[in-house]
């Protein structure tokens, strides 16, 4: 029954942390997870920065995308490959 | 067609894998590639490559399928570095093998335009003093836009 | 800033050649390359190639020279086969190593479509009835007149 | 005091040889040269098509072009490269 959300790079450094666990009960949508980490976290703002881009199980995802037990949700800065 | 996207944990050769795409499929007259590698500059010590495993993968594949879609190739190859890489040390090849010239060069400026900003890598330089996370330029931006634009492509 | 033009009567290694620019200048950011070699097609057995010894060097000579000017290059280097290839040989390398990948692209496609028509080579297709020279198609004359029309380059 | 003519790819088949020694006196210019093949040889017309690219001592020339004693002037078909 959990949410797994990864931040990765700058996101990681400001969390100060690679990942979470959240219980699936705390949000089905994208911006309540964000809502939730804001609340709970001190560096949470960061999260709901307009730069970064959120992945849910691999896919590109908004605030409105809905998210369930077991999915994986990260939170990216802007990407810089090559 | 083929397709062959790979990540490299560690030092990578490209010049070794184009030549594997030379003469080996006798409809492809045009092979056509781009080597990014680390550059020197403002202090630079290294570079340090994240990326998100198994996701970048797919963004990749992605990439490489649009370009072989769009145009007409034999092969689309992308082979990135992560982890860190001192100056001069290559990043990433891009290469795209095509019966002609034409749709060979645009898929390769098409893939790495499009890589730079639509696969999750993030870059971290190192210098003297410091290091600290490379944002995209603008133009980086602007030049991915300007193929997605057209067709909606999306590498994620 | 660096030239290297070759005319090579005997078989090339494209991937070597492309090899040695590799990590050689820590200014080089992006190295591109395009590499022709021989598509089959049309009952083709071999292909041949003729040129002016002496005015064809000077004319590729003069090509990457154009490239350098015209782009901030740190290398531009063309390798062109001559005499008789078969299919799946290569026939030319041209590559250009620059500090930003914009440049290295749009030179190395500069070079090979000036290359195509604006340098002293001639090609014989040999087929199993029989031989005729090439003409250059109607796309590879305009493909030269577009870069040459905005900058008055004469590769000859 | 000549004039070397050399003839490249379809030019030279046509002419049935790869070069000329002409006397430097028959010409002052690539045109009187052309006029002295076309006169001479049976196949000397195709030096006069229109397509034909005309090269002296390695400089890309026109029918008025210059030519004397010791020049080298290349009768080419067009290119076809790489």
């Amino acid at each position: 029954m959990t949410l797994n959300i990864r931040y990765f790079a700058s996101l990681r450094d400001e969390m100060g942390r690679s990942q979470d666990a959240l219980d699936a009960a705390v949000a089905n949508q994208v911006s309540g997870i964000i809502a939730h980490l804001k609340d709970r976290d001190e560096k949470g703002w960061v999260l709901a920065e307009p730069f970064v881009r959120i992945i849910v199980n691999g896919v590109v995802a908004h605030a409105e995308t809905p998210v369930a037990d077991g999915d994986e949700i990260a939170f990216c800065p802007p990407f810089s490959g090559g | 067609m083929s397709i062959q996207v790979r990540i490299l944990p560690e030092a990578m050769d490209p010049a070794a894998s184009l030549a594997e795409l030379c003469g080996r499929d006798s409809e492809a007259g045009a092979i056509s590639s781009f080597i990014g590698q680390v550059r020197s500059g403002d202090d630079l010590i290294a570079l340090e490559l994240e990326h998100y495993p198994g996701v970048t993968e797919a963004a990749l594949e992605g990439i490489a399928q649009a370009a072989m879609q769009r145009w007409s190739l034999t092969e689309a190859r992308i082979i990135h570095r992560v982890g860190r890489m001192e100056v001069g040390e290559p990043i990433v090849l891009v290469a795209a093998a095509a019966p002609h010239r034409r749709a060979a060069l645009a898929a390769v400026e098409f893939m790495i335009d499009v890589l730079k900003t639509q696969a999750p890598f993030w870059k971290k330089e190192y210098t003297r003093t410091g290091s600290h996370w490379i944002e995209p330029r603008d133009e980086d931006h602007a030049a991915a836009e300007g193929w997605l634009r057209s067709t909606q492509d999306q590498a994620v």
